[in-house]
């Protein structure tokens, strides 16, 4: 193939717009060879996401060894070869992907390949047969819009990519078609709405400002701008400039669920499928959320440069601060197992929100480790919340006493997952702690590390309640689940509704009841990312050593 | 072979998972045979320690820091004591516990807490050593759950957010430790020489820290609250808490932390010996006095544990040669006494159900063994002379004499008093209390068909509870080996 | 400022959008709210792109409005951008979607509880 | 669905004219004001418009929903074929170039977009079948017997 993996005339690679628009277009036929052969549905899927992972591969090692730390690409110019105004503004959509962006694309892919894989054995229990081939459908485009995200490099691609995979999620999590499914779902889309709006209104807003809507180039302007003395035109378009990233910052914050905004977090990743609770929890409120939050904060609006990011950091810390302890605080009232880990994920994303507003490399880098890592870890957390509903039914964490030993895998996956989380040493999670708690001594506030040492006390309070239940619980038998009403599945099987209004299957009709703990399809994954959080705690340098110049190109 | 001391216990416990409930015999074998190996292979290192030679081993570079083993004077003496005494636990466990439930879990938790306690021991750095802490007290409390009824699972609660509140703690502080040495956490002979440039405030803040989250393990009074709820827990557990490893691992925390974080020069630079010095003969005195209003066995016992802790906090915080020395020893001899206490209190409870006082009345002619080793224990604990803790007292008033701080050596005659004070009332029961007791001994469900009485415990718990008695008072006629690793400590720890 | 009433229009639809969107119980209004709130967006984007209206406007002229302001600011360059006008086409294909699936649900919804009062609906908390 | 005569009349002899008009403004995306998505939504809103003329089950027998999605699926293959297109033929993704119809059109003209008219084509497909279908499933969904209560 002729120019198959790098482009002719620029520095960019053909994988950078091949990788979505393969994605786009393989889910847009997914549902329609569903109803032709249902069963190679998921095989296609899967396939096509581990495709584009390994393509994400190819051009993280691509930036890597690439001069600038970024390559651009540069979409739909016209055919002969002009690629800038006289005034060097670029034309078409630049695609530009920095080390940052394909370190997270890969991890979204790769997290997508074992969703995907998850997902056979356990899709078809959850939601209606005929339902299936959308689910393929959405959750390939989902990854898409997510991948998407990840690798450009102009405002309004961004959005595009970001509405995609918020649609798509928001179809997703009204997939199950339980009270609760749809009434988070319809949470979760209006605020999404409401969040996408506002950055719908910074990007034009920031595009009134500079007049285009490349990111590198608007950064330039932008740049201008702030620095321009009163007196100069341009110093007039700076209250567009502030009135955008105030527009960013609020749309973001939404969307990665930040203290006052969080509440539908915790309402919309546990009503979803548990593959998709892994992916929202684990990606979507990274890569449409913090992942744009860095973007934009540093790449466009130069915080580390000007002198608001001084103004704005003291602000940041304390949202930081209330969505950490809030989010552990409420995660130990929790009593259902899905809902504990979205507020868990909440109480993460403070993290990784500390990390930013410290505005060093130092911050910047640990608040990367934390999204990587901790998308890890969170994935596997839901995933094998999501064995134990599928095995057993059981949501109620004070009902799963003794579980620990009749799924033993499962939970020694969910344990090691919760060891991270808390931060216990070997594990990955502590390695991204560790990297926050050193830039927060370095900026000299030791009263973060207080409240990140709180915070991780607070995780042990929460996760060791769910692992001591596990494994020490008391051996007395749980209470029959209570159950309002009995529906039929597409397989015939009963469902029982809980006292939270979750069905599962009732005892009889439980698949593999007396074969081993889990089918292999679902297994694999689980103990796959239990490899990585130890494979990355321990050979974290591998990951360093791509985040540290991936900060330094977010620096320039 | 010092790794293998670390991780074979590790490997073990998979065994001993996969082995299952029902292949009991296999299972003790292979325990008392780890524990005898791990015995022998503390003190094969003991020549080249003793000669001056160490060799730190690195086990693999976890890009912020190393994990890192070394052996070490200090470690030498806690290892051996361990591992010694871990054999009479082993064996006290298997005969106290047969015939109980979930034993896999206990002995798979038993086994791993050995390993931890190894690696707490010989870790080279803070890190290193901060997670055999934690691992050390995760793998404790399925111990201190055991039982699983109510009172126990809420011991266990308390349990958990007391131990894992000091570890948050002390992890802070390797942080601060880490970000004012510029990341050097490794323990070093007369302190990490990069903190005496950190200003005081911060020092201060670091030694807060730390003696707030080793305290914890170490039971100093505001913070032992864990250590008396514990003991809901089988009687092997309770001896492990308070002699072998928990308490003992908190001690040899602050050791460390004296000597070889902030060393000597620094820390009497600072006068935190004398800040030390404060919360530690407040536990030393009121948890004699708190002890005398116990009216259980193992509640008495459990605050005889908080009370001696704070004797080796003192003498270890003195700074002073002598008093060191008596830490050390004392370090040793407590343990050794306290494990006879136990044993000997947890083979009367077994045998007769018996946890009060009072009902102790008249055992000494049903239980002879039980209610000598518990005499002696007693004894030798209050510090009376052919007993064990004499020696350390000594070494203690003597140390505090030189000092030319009388007081705190008047606090070692105070607490003796009142040692005396709450340890009277048992013994006296038992040899001069009325006859009422012989009447009430009942068969415990769990013994064996076979052992129709003919002692008064199973062999299994007799011998190990006999060989601990003659140890406490061989140790207080002539025990020299503690001297030898002690002298050696003291030389590594108090550089001329 | 008054010359750009379209601002102002774009603000007091905004207001009513949010209140729609806030204070009704019904979720179809919810839903009208939302829309509304878009639709303020949009007005606005539209708005910005026209060069005649004032200083505060896009300048797409621009790359010129960057390197030599006086000249479109003098209104030397009067253009209507298209740019804004293709991004809000984007923007409405985005909210349609967001609007037919939030319809969608609002009829599972009504199906499972039997109204439309967010006040009813309401099984999660906490 | 009992509508006048003349509503069912007037409203199926509208179609082809609206449909006329969508197209046009399909193709003539590339020069003026309009493009896919506009052209889609007219020509969506003939068919709405014819299904309301005639009730919606006779629509439907019109149109299956299999063919709507196939052809809506082919909608968004078309642009993105038109996009590998150019990566094909040596340059980047969505590269613009008359390569596919040899009528090189004057800028402006109605051939002048160059690779923008398969694109427009694509989108306007794309949309039309979108909305056509997102109209059936509203209007022919089969809800449970529902309870009388009422809101506001």
């Amino acid at each position: 193939m002729i120019h198959l993996f790098s482009s002719a005339s620029d520095n960019g690679s053909h994988l950078q717009v091949l990788i979505p628009v393969m994605l786009i277009c393989t889910a847009l036929v997914l549902h329609l060879i569903y109803y032709w052969r249902p069963r190679i549905c998921p095989y296609i899927a899967t396939g096509i996401i581990s495709l584009s992972f390994i393509s994400a591969l190819i051009l993280l090692v691509k930036v890597i060894h690439s001069p600038n730390g970024y390559l651009e690409y540069f979409a739909g110019h016209s055919w002969s070869g002009q690629r800038y105004l006289a005034s060097g503004q670029p034309i078409g959509i630049v695609v530009r992907t920095d080390l940052f962006g394909a370190l997270i694309a890969a991890l979204v892919t790769g997290l997508g390949t074992l969703a995907s894989i998850y997902s056979k054995h356990y899709i078809p229990h959850t939601i209606k047969t005929s339902n299936i081939g959308y689910y393929y459908c959405l959750l390939v485009l989902m990854i898409a819009g997510m991948a998407g995200i990840c690798l450009t490099g102009d405002c309004f691609n961004f959005y595009v990519f970001l509405e995609v995979a918020s649609i798509s999620s928001y179809g997703l999590v009204a997939m199950p078609q339980t009270k609760q499914s749809l009434e988070a779902a319809f949470k979760y889309m209006v605020v999404g709405a409401l969040g996408s709006i506002l950055l719908v209104f910074g990007i034009v807003l920031l595009f009134s400002a500079t007049g285009t809507l490349n990111m590198a180039y608007a950064a330039q302007q932008v740049h201008k701008i702030v620095t321009a003395p009163p007196g100069n035109p341009l110093h007039n378009f700076r209250h567009l400039v502030f009135a955008s990233l105030g527009m960013f910052i609020i749309g973001l914050s939404v969307k990665s669920a930040f203290f006052p905004a969080h509440a539908w977090l915790a309402d919309a990743h546990p009503a979803a499928p548990s593959s998709i609770s892994a992916l929202l929890s684990g990606l979507m409120v990274k890569s449409t959320g913090v992942f744009l939050f860095i973007r934009f904060l540093f790449t466009v609006f130069g915080l580390h440069k000007h002198e608001y990011g001084m103004l704005l950091a003291p602000l940041l810390m304390i949202i930081a601060v209330i969505t950490i302890l809030g989010g552990s605080v409420f995660a130990i009232a929790q009593n259902d197992i899905k809902r504990m880990l979205a507020y868990s994920t909440v109480a993460q994303m403070g993290y990784i929100l500390m990390g930013v507003s410290l505005i060093s490399p130092a911050g910047l880098e640990g608040a990367i480790l934390h999204i990587f890592n901790h998308a890890l870890m969170k994935s596997l957390l839901f995933m094998s919340a999501g064995a134990l509903i599928y095995k057993t039914g059981i949501r109620d964490i004070r009902e799963m006493s003794r579980i620990g030993y009749r799924m033993p895998v499962t939970m020694v996956c969910f344990t090691v997952a919760a060891m991270s989380m808390i931060g216990i040493p070997p594990l990955n999670g502590f390695m991204s702690k560790w990297a926050l708690a050193k830039a927060a001594l370095d900026a000299n506030l030791p009263m973060l590390v207080v409240v990140l040492l709180i915070s991780s006390l607070l995780n042990a309070v929460y996760y060791f309640r769910v692992v001591g239940t596990a494994f020490f619980g008391r051996a007395q038998q749980h209470e029959e689940i209570p159950h309002a009403d009995i529906i039929r599945n597409n397989h015939g099987h009963s469902l029982l509704q809980n006292s939270y209004g979750y069905y599962s299957l009732a005892d009889k009709d439980r698949p593999n009841e007396n074969e081993q703990e889990l089918p292999w399809g679902m297994l694999m994954p689980l103990i796959i990312l239990a490899a990585a959080i130890l494979f990355f705690g321990v050979k974290v340098g591998i990951l360093r050593e791509i985040i540290r110049p991936a900060v330094q190109v977010l620096w320039r | 072979m010092l790794l293998l001391t670390i991780f074979l216990p590790f490997v073990i416990t998979l065994v001993i998972l996969l082995l299952g409930e029902k292949r009991i015999y296999a299972r003790n074998g292979i325990l008392m045979a780890i524990s005898i190996f791990e015995f022998v292979v503390v003190l094969s290192h003991s020549q080249a320690v003793l000669a001056g030679k160490l060799s730190p081993m690195t086990l693999a570079d976890l890009d912020f820091f190393t994990l890192t083993f070394n052996v070490d004077p200090l470690s030498l003496l806690l290892g051996s004591l361990i591992s010694f005494l871990w054999i009479f636990t082993t064996s006290y466990s298997i005969g106290y516990m047969s015939g109980e439930h979930a034993l896999v879990r206990y002995f798979s938790s038993l086994t791993v807490c050995l390993g931890a306690t190894m690696g707490i021991i010989f870790s080279a750095n803070l890190m290193t050593f901060f997670i055999f802490y934690e691992i050390l007290t995760i793998a404790v409390y399925p111990l201190v759950i055991h039982e699983e009824t109510e009172e126990a699972y809420r011991a266990g609660v308390v349990y958990m957010v007391y131990l894992l509140s000091g570890g948050t703690l002390v992890f802070f502080g390797i942080i601060l430790t880490y970000y004012l040495s510029g990341g050097n956490i490794t323990f070093t002979i007369g302190g990490i020489p990069q903190l005496v440039k950190a200003s005081p405030a911060m020092l201060y803040l670091l030694l807060f820290l730390f003696s707030a989250g080793f305290g914890v393990k170490a039971a100093i009074i505001p913070l032992h609250v864990w250590l008396p709820r514990a003991m809901v827990a089988p009687t092997p557990v309770s001896a492990l808490l308070h002699a072998v490893a928990v308490v003992n691992m908190g001690l040899y925390a602050f050791i460390r932390m004296i000597y070889n974080i902030f060393g000597p020069a620094l820390f009497a630079h600072l006068k935190m010996n004398n800040i030390l010095a404060v919360p530690a003969v407040f536990t030393i005195i009121l948890a004699a006095i708190a002890a005398l209003r116990m009216d259980k066995i193992k509640k008495l016992l459990a605050y005889s544990t908080i009370n001696q802790l704070s004797y080796v906090i003192l003498g270890a915080s003195s700074l002073h040669p002598i008093a060191l020395l008596g830490a050390l020893v004392h370090l040793v001899y407590h343990s050794v006494m306290k494990i006879t206490l136990f044993y000997s209190a947890g083979t009367i409870i077994k045998r007769t159900g018996k946890t009060k006082i009072r009902e102790m009345s008249g055992l000494a002619k049903t239980m002879p063994v039980a209610c000598a080793g518990f005499a002696i224990g007693a004894l030798g604990i209050s510090g009376l002379p052919p007993i064990a803790g004499w020696v350390s007292k000594w070494y203690f008033v003597k140390g505090f004499l030189e000092l030319e701080r009388p007081w705190l050596g008047a606090v070692f005659i105070i607490s003796t008093i009142l040692e005396i004070g709450f340890f009277a009332p048992p013994v006296l029961y038992a040899y001069f209390g009325g006859n009422i007791g012989s009447q009430q001994v009942q068969e415990n469900k769990h013994t064996n068909a076979d052992d129709d009485c003919r002692f008064e415990a199973p062999l299994d718990m007799l011998i190990p509870l006999a060989v601990v008695t003659i140890l406490s008072v061989t140790f207080g006629l002539f025990g020299s080996l503690p001297f030898v690793f002690g002298r050696a400590a003291i030389n590594s720890l108090l550089p001329k | 400022m008054i010359a750009r009433f379209d601002y102002i229009a774009a603000v007091i639809l905004f207001s009513i959008g949010l209140y729609a969107l806030v204070v009704k119980p019904n979720l179809i209004k919810k839903l009208i709210g939302l829309n509304i709130i878009e639709t303020s967006v949009y007005l606005f984007l539209i708005a910005s792109g026209d060069v005649r209206l004032g200083i505060y406007t896009n300048q797409w002229a621009a790359s010129n409005v960057i390197d030599n302001p006086q000249r479109a600011v003098q209104g030397l360059e009067p253009m209507i951008n298209p740019i804004p006008s293709a991004l809000v086409l984007t923007a409405i294909v985005v909210s349609v979607c967001v609007t037919a699936i939030a319809l969608s649900v609002v009829v599972k919804l009504y199906q499972h509880y039997g109204t439309l009062d967010a006040r009813e609906i309401a099984s999660l908390k906490g | 669905m009992n509508n006048s005569l003349i509503v069912k009349v007037v409203s199926q002899k509208m179609v082809p004219f609206i449909i006329m008009l969508g197209a046009s403004i399909i193709l003539h995306g590339a020069a003026t004001p309009g493009g896919g998505f506009q052209g889609g939504v007219v020509i969506g809103a003939a068919y709405i418009l014819f299904a309301l003329g005639i009730d919606a089950k006779t629509a439907r027998l019109r149109l299956p929903v299999i063919k709507v999605k196939i052809v809506e699926s082919a909608g968004v293959l078309i642009y993105a074929f038109t996009g590998l297109g150019g990566i094909l033929l040596g340059s980047n993704f969505l590269a613009n170039k008359i390569v596919l119809f040899p009528p090189q059109g004057e800028p402006g003209g109605l051939f002048g977009g160059g690779t923008l008219i398969p694109i427009t084509i694509g989108v306007g497909i794309h949309v039309a079948c979108t909305v056509a279908s997102l109209y059936y499933a509203f209007v022919e969904y089969e809800g449970e017997p529902k309870p009388d209560k009422e809101t506001e």
